[in-house]
């Protein structure tokens, strides 16, 4: 499996330069989703781009390295539990999928809006691992013999 | 749009056909920000790319003989009658909705004078599905969780424990 | 209206593409198409003419919106084409893996 | 107070199996019956609240009902709701020893309960862009599970299967958007008071026949039937018993007779092509599954005639014909889950599932062969059991409303019914024991103490009809007959 380990040079130096900004920019999206457009989902996609960007530029040992496929897996489980968590600490104020910030912080400002950006989080945390192990399950799949 | 959506379903290399697909996508995105909703714009535009990344995966690689359609012309007509039938009755149907460019927004008002207020977001759509409608939001989570694991579940390599 | 117009024409596009294409990519690639058009379709009825996106500036006093809540559905529903649109070409790899051949017609061996 | 619990609990389980269950041993069994067994006492107790208060809504979030999502509880939602945590408790028990045969075991736990969060959410939800969500929650779990096998066939069929299915759900979504578009809300007790309010026309139609596309695909209807023999016999048996027992019936009879008379409150045109697809149903189904080898295959056709008794009953449309439409749902739901447990419990012992290489197992297997007896004679209608009454009392709401030609055709295909069914108990138990056979033993406990629970709910629900189930019933089959005052009881309970 070692011809496969990635592209050209040149494109592993553009990758090296650009991972961290999309990375930045991902986590920036979901930080602000409920100031500007975006939100947890279209950010949690863009850290997931990031992963496969460097799956596909270096090769899929390298990303693994980085986040393996269960490690990929336990995080989407977590995520999904948050957010879950998050839903049901609705019912301190009574009811499921209360927004139980009493005051909701003046708007426009990073924190505000209650459970809004806490949900941000959960939900980016739970698509990027979740689409970075459909990516990864449907790559390693085709290395023959490669898993388990 | 049409158009490219009509290339990416007659044209016959399917690499072709996938990226023909990427600018149905584009296009959908681009109409999404002329509509006036940047959100959308935003997670149009990435899913579209990791679905084309995702279908080229699929297809590249791949022998892949050129597969020639049924030429029984009786189904290919009989399936366009269906489908015209259907776009007759769409267009009757359809004259009967609120003009364009004029909804009710019987609900949506609401969200709009109040959602400030009520949320403390100023992203309304934000506000909504995670606030107002974090029910079906969760729902959405739990639908890519499922994906996750159907894919997981389907990717496996011994299926079954063989007994003998 | 013809904006509604071509927007169920795309939903054609993609039933016809669905039910008389033998490829399996090419259906898969139909189902994505029917899958826009409904999004598309949605955003179009949440239009409003010379509204601005549901998103408050700093000192805006003008609720001259387009209707948030199609958004919010189209986004539920981009994500929900995308899972099943994953989980189909799982299925359809593991098709070609077992028969070799992404021809609908070939692939018969279940009766009925 | 307890609605949402009926979604929080599967969801939390499948999310803790998923993160904990290949780690520890044993784990993804211990929670998954907890979760169901716990789910089947929060449905028993729905019932006495339905009868104290006739309607609770749950505002989720606290918002108000146009403004929020609300969850509803009344008659027909309790009445489903003890239907699908019945089977589903009895049919996780019966997997625990089933399905040690596959791989990836808490995978099929996760699916599983992914599935039951779907159906449940359906149900309870008020709010129709939310049943369409967890409608499609349960159907990507069902195509990921009718492939767990990961063999050609099964592949295959899954995929048919999900193409299907997303056309299906596309329509549903269709569907939404329109009625989003005509009267500008989501929710369904708001929907329905907005449309009294305009006159009738095309689009109501359209809209209608959107739907009935939509969720006719999901119930397996005879002209969108192509899917369900593929789908359900290439499933693991647990799955074959959820998917025809209540899967079908949820997406496809529940959200069909939801929407089409609580909300749209159809006009008579359209309960008349109700009818005729329920009879055209009817007939095809029992007419292909007599031509049948495969037990499972067989089964499956025999779920779409039945199915089509449902819809046609429904059709009919006079209080009775409901009642019996319902009682006939819950009886088909025990007696086809009861069915497809004991082919899988055929097929765990012998390994094969074709009925020409079967026979004699009657020796072998008792339990299998005496509750599949019970469970056959149920279906096929044979008097003291449960599917007898159902079936009697359809058939009487039918002349009753008139339609005498269409009840002989529904008698007549009863006859088939049971002359299929004697097939399937001629060849696969009684005649000459193959000598192979002799040494295979009865199922594990598991298996054989789900099998047998259902068989005696088969039997009791024929003997208990009057006193038990009559009011329960009655309850659901009033919601139904509410019609487009479903609104007034919505709001009503709000205030």
């Amino acid at each position: 499996m070692k011809n496969e380990a990635g592209m050209t040079l040149i494109v592993k130096t553009i990758t090296r330069l650009t991972v961290g900004l999309i990375l930045l920019y991902g986590i920036y999206i979901v930080l602000h989703g409920h100031i500007s457009p975006g939100g947890g989902f279209a950010g949690g996609v863009i850290i997931a781009l990031s992963f496969i960007h460097l799956m596909l530029a270096f090769g899929r040992e390298m990303a693994l390295k980085k986040l393996s496929q269960a490690a990929a897996s336990i995080l989407e489980s977590l995520g999904a539990l948050m957010f879950l968590t998050v839903a049901l600490l609705g019912f301190l104020g009574g009811y499921f999928f209360l927004n139980f910030f009493l005051h909701k912080g003046s708007p426009f400002a990073l924190f505000s809006a209650g459970i809004i950006p806490l949900c941000n989080i959960a939900i980016s945390l739970k698509v990027g691992a979740g689409l970075f192990a459909i990516f990864a399950a449907l790559v390693l799949f085709r290395g023959i013999g490669e898993k388990e | 749009m049409v158009f490219a959506a009509i290339v990416a379903v007659q044209i016959e290399d399917l690499l072709s056909s996938v990226i023909a697909v990427g600018a149905v996508g584009l296009g959908l995105s681009l109409a999404f920000l002329i509509l006036k909703a940047p959100d959308l714009a935003i997670t149009q535009l990435v899913v579209e790319i990791l679905c084309l990344i995702i279908l080229i995966r699929a297809t590249i690689n791949k022998d892949l003989p050129v597969i020639r359609d049924g030429r029984w012309f009786f189904n290919t007509t009989s399936t366009l009658l269906f489908i015209a039938i259907f776009l007759m009755f769409a267009y009757f149907a359809l004259r009967e909705l609120p003009h364009f460019g004029q909804p009710i927004m019987r609900v949506a008002q609401e969200y709009i004078n109040q959602g400030k207020e009520l949320t403390g977001a100023t992203n309304i759509v934000a506000a909504i599905i995670l606030d107002f409608r974090g029910y079906d939001t969760l729902g959405e989570a739990t639908i890519l969780f499922t994906a996750v694991m159907g894919v997981l579940a389907i990717i496996r390599r011994v299926g079954r424990i063989n007994e003998e | 209206m013809s904006e509604y117009i071509l927007c169920f024409a795309l939903f054609s596009i993609g039933l016809y593409a669905v039910l008389r294409k033998r490829n399996i990519i090419k259906i898969i690639i139909g189902l994505g198409i029917i899958e826009y058009a409904v999004n598309l379709f949605f955003v179009l009825i949440g239009y409003r003419t010379h509204g601005r996106a549901p998103i408050l500036a700093k000192d805006q006093s003008i609720l001259n919106m387009v209707d948030p809540i199609p958004q919010a559905l189209v986004l539920t529903s981009i994500v929900i084409g995308l899972a099943v649109t994953a989980l189909i070409v799982a299925i359809a790899i593991r098709i070609y893996e077992k028969y070799g051949t992404f021809d609908i017609t070939k692939i018969r061996r279940l009766k009925g | 107070m307890i609605l949402p619990f009926f979604v929080i609990i599967p969801l939390g389980a499948a999310f803790l199996i998923s993160l904990f269950g290949k780690k520890i041993k044993n784990f993804a069994d211990l929670l998954a019956n907890l979760a169901t067994f716990s789910l089947l006492v929060f449905s028993l107790y729905s019932i006495p609240q339905v009868f104290a208060h006739k309607i609770l809504v749950y505002k989720v979030g606290s918002w108000i009902p146009p403004i929020g999502i609300c969850m509803v509880l009344d008659g027909l939602t309790s009445f489903m709701l003890v239907t699908i945590n019945l089977v589903s408790f009895l049919v996780t028990i019966y997997s625990v020893s089933y399905m040690e045969k596959y791989t990836d075991k808490y995978r099929f736990y996760t699916l599983f309960m992914l599935m039951l969060a779907g159906m449940n959410g359906i149900i309870v939800t008020g709010d129709l862009f939310n049943l369409f969500v967890f409608l499609e929650i349960a159907s990507i779990a069902s195509y990921a599970l009718v492939a767990f096998g990961t063999e050609a066939e099964e592949l295959e069929a899954s995929f048919k299967y999900a193409v299907m299915g997303s056309v299906a759900s596309s329509f549903v979504l269709l569907g939404i958007a329109l009625l989003y578009s005509y009267t500008s809300t989501l929710n369904m007790a708001d929907i329905s008071l907005v449309l009294s309010g305009k006159p009738t026309n095309t689009i109501v139609g359209f809209i209608a026949v959107l739907f009935l596309a939509g969720f006719g695909l999901k119930a397996a209807l005879v002209p969108f039937h192509g899917w369900l023999p593929d789908a359900h016999p290439a499933a693991p048996a647990p799955i074959s018993a959820m998917l025809s027992g209540v899967f079908i019936k949820t997406l496809g009879v529940y959200a069909l007779c939801r929407v089409f008379f609580n909300i749209l409150t159809v006009s008579h045109q359209l309960l008349f092509v109700l009818i005729v697809l329920g009879l055209i149903s009817m007939v095809v189904g029992a007419f292909l599954a007599i031509a049948q080898n495969d037990i499972k295959r067989m089964f499956a056709y025999s779920s779409i005639s039945q199915i089509g008794y449902i819809i046609f009953a429904l059709g009919v449309g006079t209080p009775l014909a409901i009642l019996g439409g319902l009682f006939h749902l819950f009886n088909h739901a025990v007696f086809k889950s009861l069915l497809f447990l004991n082919s899988g419990a055929i097929e765990y012992s012998v390994h094969t599932r074709n009925l020409k290489k079967l026979g004699g197992l009657n020796s072998r297997l008792p339990v299998t062969s005496y509750t599949s007896l019970l469970g056959s004679m149920s279906i096929s209608g044979i008097p003291p059991l449960g599917g007898f009454f159902s079936k009697l009392v359809i058939i009487i709401a039918a002349i009753q409303a008139g339609y005498f030609v269409f009840s002989i055709v529904a008698i007549l295909v009863s006859i088939v019914t049971l002359a299929y069914y004697l097939k399937f108990l001629n060849f696969t138990f009684f005649g000459k024991l193959d000598e192979v056979r002799l040494k295979i033993k009865e199922v594990p406990w598991a298996m054989r103490l789900s099998m047998i629970v259902l068989a005696i709910i088969c039997v009791a629900s024929g003997l208990l009809i009057v006193p038990l189930f009559k009011p329960f019933l009655e309850s659901a089959v009033n919601v139904l007959l509410l019609g487009s005052s479903y609104k007034n009881a919505v709001f009503g309970a709000l205030k």
